[in-house]
């Protein structure tokens, strides 16, 4: 309710940035998930904003609500004078790069995708989220009263799996190193299998989630890694339910700020900056100095990171944290590899 | 008749438009008291809408309804049951699979909550009271025409109406089962209630009724009293002359077309209902099946066709081809013409053409098809040639057959089975709900049918049909052949040996019988 | 009713193109008030046109100037985007072209009286297929794509005859049975594509690799592709298929009275499996559609887990709005393949949500069935005899 | 005399003899039951050593012991009940006594057979009472949705339409419960929704007649379209006022909930479960034992009969189709404030679906249709269980399990069903 009416925003191209300085635009081209997915193309999409706000550029963005549209989508931008399109998710691979030959005057930008040898106008952002997992599978570990922790995914696909493999690594350590035997649920390293959410759209389907990771917990896993979106959420409630028996930690953003509701059952989040790898790219399309090096999330480069233990801090004790310290050197230092 | 009694009830000038379809148009009916009025019209004339006009099913586009000195407007049924009218309709109106008591209850439940008992004690008193025995728990579906028929008409009977209207009752009832109706319907008369009785079987009229009034064509053409002889009323409906007894010649019996032995048949809920049948119909000949609804004729007939009928037992063989396992569509082509006894149901599609249903099991042969392909112009002349030829009334071969009154749908299916030359035609009540006019058609076709040499087995539950076309007439009950017999047995035997008495004491018992009635 | 008229031959023709009048009419008019019913939306879900209309009375042009803006700006997109250039038309060719031939599949089910909710895992099947046999084999131009199609086809028409086969052996309810297909469709593809055979070498994602050019439906007209003419042959085939052949006759006969029928020596069981038969090939047609249809960069989609999308569902709806006639169902389909193809447009343009075409899509259909409804609102068109769709089903769930 | 004749019209059958259709039902579920042991035999041979049972969950106050149970032997034994079952009913010489006895051995030696051997295989043990709980948990939604059906189409309205009910229920209650904070209100608002998207369904299929099956998926459709644009919209924006709304809690019956095992899975549920369960009480009553039961289900199968005795066919098909909404409404409003507080698009992933499917299988009788919302909820549960178990069974083929499984008992054990006469016909007078 504003005193004096605002003015009229008219028809075409609307911009949904507030205020308009610059008339660079940066636009975003989801895939099905659309970003309201609380994951990677919400994340992302928070870059976009950032960028608009922070930046003062035009922007906009276009879900894609089937797979055929990929590339029409992307089109559909580059015809809106986009100066640089960020896609998201492996999907949109081949439509990126195929406009990225078509339309070399216009920067692009994928998360979630490499290329061998991309075009000088394709930027790759990819995360090596395997890292932060095994710090996180390690932290869950010590946290660990009933010797088990659990993990599960939205769907079997690398960009999920990446998780539950790092994670499981990470607990695996935390066993070498204290001789302990804590069990990791839902995702079995030699098998590279584990447990889904069942259904038709399963990153949406909170309730699957809830009733995997319930299957989790009723085997005794106190420490949950919920690697399924939306559907994440279902863990966070069976660690809510719980009573403080259960704890669940948070992907891709930190749960505690995401997720706020539930902090005090997140010990702690697996965070995968792409709204800040996405904010970047963007500066550096507007300030000129894109390159087709793909950017490559790294505990190092805080690209990924695991996430503050806020409310859980006191429960961590010094010795993890600086075991979790060591740890993240060694991996910068490369001498501890996530497979 | 100027004096207005202040009890009884009136129809003046109603008129029903269906489209620019006039059904019926300025009828006026006179009902009264301890009557009971009979109503006399061919297929179509518009009785059974003028009923519903009268029952609130219709609601007319002209004319008043007065009950007791009260002009009336019904809106639906339940208006007009309140004002003292009972329907006992043409199509049932029961839900299959209710049982009679829940039939009976449907739409007057005391509470909210159903009380079945009750119900089961209702039944037993209405059936006790008008001498119809039903069983209360007994499930609609399973239960013969006949029963049902009564289930209905206590259904009408439970709300003890004043004004009660019976629109072809009889079309599926026994003599006897007639007989019974008609004496339940005397004494409601003598109850002093009001009866409008419609059929086509002109005895009964004579047997039963107090006034006439004939409609053809949505009009009221005439009235007649009960004394009337029947083919002066058959030209009154018909509007021409109609001899009631086709001549046929004698028939000229070839060798043995069809030949059923040992056969049993099981129905959908396994019970056996054909029993060890033996039986052979020769060229030329007419084989009538009579017995009481639900004695296995409808397994048999389908057992002949071949269709959702489990043989379990014996063979039948049509010119020496055994066709005991066949199906459908290849009895069929084995030379089989069936008139199944549910037309509705079995006897054509309802939402095709006239055209279409002509070939329903012709389309896939020359000249309807060549090949995957339908010659449309030869169906439409077939249709044309037909339609003529039987005389089905309809506005066009285009329009849907569910519109066909069932007089016309009748003619329909047998204008399709007759018009392929026949090795065999298996009829089921092929005059149902006919008139008159019709019955004498469609008789005479029957006839010609049998002299071109085709073998010819009706299934009827009509004596007067038994009588005018049997050559030889075998009685079923339960299953079993009680007997085979000349069409020229009494009545009454026939009568007797459809419950199941075997010819001789059914004989004996009859002759006695006879002179009881002759005192 | 085309039937009828046909069989009355001349002289009918009035009374029908004066129904068929009616019916664009009644159509135009449903589309339209569909586009009233979104415009509300759209003004009452905006925030900021919305909050507009606190100054109604205080200024007026403001509130109605804000609201034309923004619903000129998106149903002006929806139109150029559908209409407004000939790639926008070839867009909705390409749209189209799937929801025709599911439709079809979804509608020659009706007729037989079969309700196949199942088109959705037979066009997967189909695209399944057809992407496989495209980028694992060598084949020359012409013999590939022709065996791709036949492949898809054949898959689809496997997967819609095991459905029909059920039903007539074991009598178990096609739309049980179809909608448990889908959900095994979708798994089993999910499945294929974590396996070798369909991953790309060197990747470990769920996609698959390109399908090879001599695969690909070629290009008319950018996106307006073989695809689309082969859309349109089909319903040719199945308007022959219904209304011209013996075959059709059964389906119909089934459909509308299965008693009559098998008394008239029709077999109900095989009749049965042949529909569900070739309404599964129709459906895998769809499905070829997104599997080898070139996209908005000429290339097709490689297989992925979505890549068919809600097709077997828009189809009922496409079906329904075409009163399972082929040629209703290509008009709808054309309608429909619009709306999604301005659809995207509306959102890229004037950033109006996908879901806004999914709401005008349903109100459009729902107008469309009931024509009464129409007539009520615009009393003009009153007359048209209360025809619904219900003739467009013999059975029911 | 007359009276005498024809009172034997009804017809008493000496001989009765298994209908074909009683016997197609009983070899295939016989067969089906023999492959099934067969199966069994194969997997008794590479089940490992002990299969383990655990009655209560980890977490639980009152730890009851698990069952190790012989892997091999035990499901050698069930391998051979299902043969004998199997085999008693293809030789067809069984009583009807003792044929339903053969059905449920079989059922329970598949169930206990599959999982010993899968259990056998897992360093895990099989948690039963998370298994009870969580069929429970998938089964509520899908039981009221198909009592919704139930009630629609018994008065011969098809509803295919219960997957937008839910979806626009879940909606709403989510809304509604994160703007009033209180569950109750979130439940009416969950069943005027589903109530306003029967008022579609009755306005379009009663009124104008449309064809009843296809208009369901349009209403899906706007349901989906109408809730994901109002979500982008309106809710997305401050998700923190309109979507975070309160979860229903647990609501213990007194000591029954502390009865170990069965306590927890039936007495100590949300009273969505308990009004699930008494739903399918309530509706049964309804249909079979009231007033307006008998009407419904008069006007499914022959309405005009019930128009003839003076009954409303329109009104009581309205009737229905509300009250049916209602527990739609219910069933909807579990996926958010039911379960998890927040709505997300398309939340109800199917579910309508299923529950249209479980109707079906069920006959059309609330008791059946709930039974099998139950069965569905099982075998999904059993399935996403195994999964954690890493069972020799890949997880994609885990998930496909529930739909396969429904297939089987469609084909082999349900066989035809039949729908109320006038089922989606509508009544045009
Ligand atoms: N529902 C309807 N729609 C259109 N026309 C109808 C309808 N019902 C009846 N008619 C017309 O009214 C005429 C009279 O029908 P009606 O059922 O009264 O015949 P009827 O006298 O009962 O024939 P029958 O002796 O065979 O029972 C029919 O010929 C038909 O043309
Ligand atoms: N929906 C309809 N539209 C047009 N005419 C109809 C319709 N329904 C029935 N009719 C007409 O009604 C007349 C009789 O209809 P009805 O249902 O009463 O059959 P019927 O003549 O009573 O059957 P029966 O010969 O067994 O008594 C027929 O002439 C038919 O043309
Ligand atoms: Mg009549
Ligand atoms: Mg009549």
């Amino acid at each position: 309710g504003c005193a004096t009416p605002p003015p009229v925003a008219t028809g075409s191209t609307p911009a949904t940035s507030s205020a308009t300085t610059s008339d660079f635009k940066a636009c975003m081209v989801s895939d099905l998930g659309g970003f309201d997915d609380k994951s990677f193309n919400q994340t992302s999409h928070d870059g976009l904003v950032k960028a608009g706000t922070e930046l003062g550029i035009q922007t906009a963005q276009v879900q894609s609500k089937a797979e055929a549209d990929y590339a029409q989508n992307i089109k559909s931008m580059v015809d809106a004078k986009c100066n640089v399109i960020i896609t998201v998710g492996f999907l949109l691979g081949d439509a990126t790069q195929a406009a990225a030959k078509q339309y070399p005057d216009v920067k692009f930008a994928i998360v979630d995708y490499a290329y061998e040898k991309p075009e000088s106008n394709l930027k790759g952002l990819v995360f090596n989220t395997g890292e932060p997992s095994f710090l996180a599978g390690y932290a869950a570990a010590s946290l660990s009263k009933t010797g088990k922790v659990g993990t599960f995914g939205g769907a079997k696909i690398p960009s999920v799996t990446a998780f539950m493999t790092g994670f499981a690594q990470g607990v695996a350590k935390y066993n070498k190193d204290k001789g302990k035997d804590i069990k990791v649920l839902g995702w079995d390293e030699a098998k590279k299998d584990g447990s889904f959410i069942p259904g038709q759209n399963p990153f949406q389907d909170v309730a699957g989630g809830k009733q995997v990771a319930n299957n989790l917990v009723s085997q005794g896993a106190d420490v949950l890694l919920p690697v399924a979106g939306s559907a994440g959420e279902g863990a966070l409630q069976v660690a809510q339910a719980s009573g403080g028996k259960v704890g669940s930690m948070w992907v891709d953003t930190d749960g505690c700020t995401s997720q706020a509701k539930y902090c005090a059952v997140i010990p702690t989040s697996v965070g995968k900056a792409m709204d800040v790898a996405v904010y970047q790219a963007i500066k550096d399309a507007k300030d000129g100095k894109f390159s087709n090096e793909p950017f490559v999330g790294t505990l190092a480069n805080a690209g990924v990171f695991l996430a503050p233990f806020h409310d859980w801090d006191s429960k961590v004790s010094a010795d993890t944290k600086s075991e979790l310290d060591k740890i993240k050197a060694d991996i910068v230092a490369g001498t501890i590899k996530i497979a | 008749m100027p004096d207005k009694p202040t009890r009884g009830l009136q129809l003046r000038e109603i008129t029903k438009k269906f489209g620019d379809f006039v059904a019926n148009d300025v009828v006026d009916l006179d009902i009264r008291p301890g009557e009971i009025h009979c109503l006399l019209g061919e297929n179509g004339a518009g009785k059974s809408t003028l009923m519903n006009v009268l029952y609130g099913l219709l609601q007319p586009d002209g004319g008043q309804i007065v009950v007791d000195g009260v002009e009336q407007h019904f809106a639906n049924p339940r208006q007009a049951m309140a004002a003292g009218i009972g329907m006992v309709h043409q199509h049932f109106m029961l839900v299959e699979v209710f049982t009679v008591a829940e039939n009976l209850i449907l739409g007057r439940e005391p509470g909210p909550v159903v009380d079945l008992r009750a119900a089961r004690v209702k039944v037993a008193e209405l059936s006790e009271r008008y001498n119809l025995p039903v069983n209360p728990d007994a499930f609609i579906e399973d239960l013969p025409v006949g029963v049902q028929q009564r289930v209905e008409i206590l259904k009408a009977l439970a709300n003890d109406a004043e004004y009660l209207i019976f629109d072809e009752p009889t079309a599926v009832l026994t003599p006897q089962e007639t007989d019974d109706l008609m004496d339940v319907m005397k004494k409601l008369r003598d109850d002093g209630k009001a009866i409008v009785f419609i059929t086509h079987k002109l005895r009964e009229v004579r047997a039963i009724a107090d006034r006439i009034t004939v409609l053809r064509r949505g009009r009221v053409v005439g009235y007649a009293d009960p004394g009337t002889p029947e083919n002066k009323l058959a030209e009154l409906m018909v509007g021409r002359a109609v001899d009631l007894q086709i001549s046929k010649p004698p028939a000229a019996a070839g060798d043995v077309r069809l030949r059923v032995e040992g056969l049993s048949v099981a129905d959908p809920n396994g019970s056996v209902v054909v029993d060890d049948l033996d039986f052979e119909v020769r060229a030329g000949e007419i084989l009538c099946v009579a017995g009481v609804q639900g004695n296995g004729q409808s397994e048999l007939a389908d057992a002949l066709l071949g269709s959702n009928a489990d043989v379990i037992a014996g063979t039948i063989s049509l010119d020496g081809v055994d066709i005991t396992h066949a199906r459908p569509r290849e009895t069929i082509a084995a030379g089989l013409g069936f008139v199944p006894e549910d037309r509705q149901h079995d006897g054509f599609v309802g939402s095709f053409t006239v055209a279409e249903n002509l070939v329903l099991n012709r389309f896939r042969d020359r000249p309807f098809a060549n090949g995957l392909a339908l010659d449309l112009k030869a169906v439409a002349e077939n249709a044309t040639a037909l339609v003529d030829q039987y005389d089905i009334r309809t506005e066009s071969i285009a329009k849907p057959a569910g519109q066909l009154s069932g007089g016309n749908a009748q003619k329909l299916v047998l204008a399709r089975e007759l018009s392929r030359d026949l090795a065999l035609l298996v009829a089921s009540q092929p005059t149902r709900g006919v008139d008159v006019g019709a019955i004498e058609f469609l008789h005479r076709r029957i006839v010609e049918e049998r002299d071109t040499g085709a073998a010819v087995l009706i299934f009827s539950t009509e004596l007067e049909e038994v009588e005018a076309l049997a050559d030889r007439v075998l009685v079923m009950y339960r299953g079993h052949a009680v007997g085979v017999v000349d069409p020229g047995t009494p009545r009454e035997v026939l009568g007797l040996m459809m419950a199941g008495v075997p010819y001789n004491e059914a004989i004996a018992g009859n002759s006695g019988g006879r002179e009881a009635e002759g005192e | 009713m085309t039937t009828h008229t046909r069989a009355a031959g001349r002289g009918a023709l009035v009374e029908y193109a004066s129904r068929h009048w009616r019916d664009w009419a009644v159509t135009t008019a449903a589309f339209v008030l569909a586009l009233v019913i979104g415009a509300i939306l759209m003004i009452a879900a905006d925030p900021q046109v919305s909050a507009n209309f606190a100054y109604l009375f205080t200024a007026p042009q403001l509130a109605l100037g804000s609201a034309w803006a923004k619903v000129s700006g998106a149903y002006g997109a929806l139109a150029v985007g559908a209409l407004g250039s000939p790639q926008a038309l070839a867009l909705t060719s390409s749209k189209a072209a799937p929801l025709i031939c599911a439709g079809l599949g979804v509608g020659l089910a009706f007729r037989a009286g079969l309700f196949n909710i199942g088109a959705q895992g037979q066009a997967v099947w189909g695209a399944v297929t057809a992407a496989w046999i495209g980028f694992t084999f060598e084949l020359p131009y012409g013999l590939h794509l022709l065996v791709a199609v036949v492949g898809g086809v054949a898959a689809g028409a496997v997967w819609g005859g095991i459905v029909g086969w059920l039903k007539a052996k074991t009598g178990a309810h096609e739309v049980i049975v179809t909608i448990m297909m889908n959900y095994i469709a979708s798994g089993m593809l999910a499945f294929l594509l974590t396996t070798t055979a369909f991953r790309r070498p060197g990747r470990e994602d769920p996609i698959s690799p390109e399908v090879h050019a001599t695969a690909a439906l070629p290009s008319i007209f950018g996106q307006f592709h073989l695809g689309f003419v082969l859309a349109i042959a089909a319903a040719a085939a199945v308007w022959w298929l219904l209304e011209r052949s013996t075959t059709g006759f059964s389906i119909r006969a089934v459909g509308a009275n299965p008693h009559a029928a098998s008394t008239a020596g029709m077999s109900v069981a095989t009749t049965t499996a042949i529909t569900m038969t070739l309404a599964g090939a129709l459906a895998g047609l769809a499905g070829i559609q997104f599997a080898l249809g070139p996209s908005a960069n000429g290339a097709p989609v490689p297989l992925t887990l979505g890549l068919v999308g809600t097709v077997g569902f828009d189809a009922i709806t496409v079906a329904l709005l075409g009163r399972s006639r082929p040629v209703g169902i290509v008009f709808a389909g054309l309608l429909f393949g619009g709306l999604d193809a301005g659809g995207l447009a509306m959102q890229s343009v004037a950033q109006t949500p996908l879901t806004l075409t999914m709401v005008l899509q349903a109100v459009v259909v729902l107008f469309v069935a009931a024509p009464a409804l129409v007539a009520t609102v615009l009393p003009f068109l009153k007359g048209r005899r209360l025809k619904p769709s219900a003739t467009l089903t013999g059975g029911q769930a | 005399m007359s009276a005498s004749i024809s009172a034997p019209a009804e017809v008493v059958t000496h001989v009765h003899l298994e209908s074909p259709d009683a016997r197609r039902a009983r070899l295939s579920t016989g067969w089906l039951i023999v492959a099934a042991g067969v199966g069994l035999l194969v997997a008794s041979f590479s089940a490992g050593v002990t299969a383990t049972f655990t009655l209560s969950d980890a977490f639980d106050t009152v730890q009851l012991p698990s069952v190790a149970l012989p892997a091999g032997p035990v499901v050698l034994l069930t391998a051979l009940l299902c043969l004998a079952a199997g085999g008693g009913l293809v030789s067809g010489r069984l009583s009807r006594g003792w044929r339903r006895a053969a059905g449920v051995i079989a059922g329970l030696s598949v169930v206990v057979g599959f999982l010993s051997w899968a259990a056998s295989s897992s360093t895990l043990p099989f948690p039963v009472s998370n298994q009870l709980a969580g069929t429970v948990a998938l089964a509520t939604p899908l039981m009221l949705g198909s009592l919704a059906g139930v009630v629609g189409e018994r008065a011969g309205v098809v509803n295919v339409a219960i997957e937008g009910q839910f979806l626009n229920a879940a909606f709403t209650a989510a809304v509604v419960g994160s703007l009033t904070r209180s569950i109750p209100a979130a439940l009416i608002g969950a069943v005027l929704a589903a109530a306003l998207t029967g008022l579609l369904l009755g306005l379009f299929a009663i009124k104008y007649l449309v064809d009843q099956v296809v208009l369901g998926v349009v209403i899906n459709l706007l349901a989906s379209g109408l809730t994901g644009f109002l979500f982008d919209q309106l809710v997305q924006p401050n998700s923190t006022a309109l979507n975070a709304s309160p979860i229903m809690t647990a609501i213990p019956l007194g000591p029954l909930a502390s009865i170990p095992l069965v306590g927890p899975i039936l007495f100590d549920q949300t009273i969505l479960v308990y009004l699930a369960v008494i739903s399918v009480a309530v509706v049964w009553f309804l249909l079979y034992k009231t007033r307006w039961g008998l009407r419904v289900r008069a006007v499914g199968e022959h309405p005009r009969a019930a128009d003839t005795v003076g009954i409303s066919v329109t009104a009581v098909r309205w009737q229905a189709v509300l009250v049916g909404s209602i527990f739609a409404g219910l069933g909807g409003a579990f996926f958010t404030v039911g379960s998890t507080g927040t709505f997300v698009k398309d939340i109800t992933v199917g579910n309508g679906f299923i529950a249209l499917a479980a109707l079906i299988m069920g006959r059309w009788h609330p008791v059946y249709a709930a039974l099998m919302g139950l069965f569905f909820g099982f075998v999904t549960q059993m399935a996403s269980q195994l999964q954690t178990l890493s069972t020799p069974v890949p997880s994609q083929f885990l998930l496909l399990l529930p739909y396969v499984a429904t297939i089987i008992a469609v084909a082999g054990l349900i066989g035809r069903t039949r729908a109320p006469a006038a089922d989606g016909t509508p009544y045009i007078k």
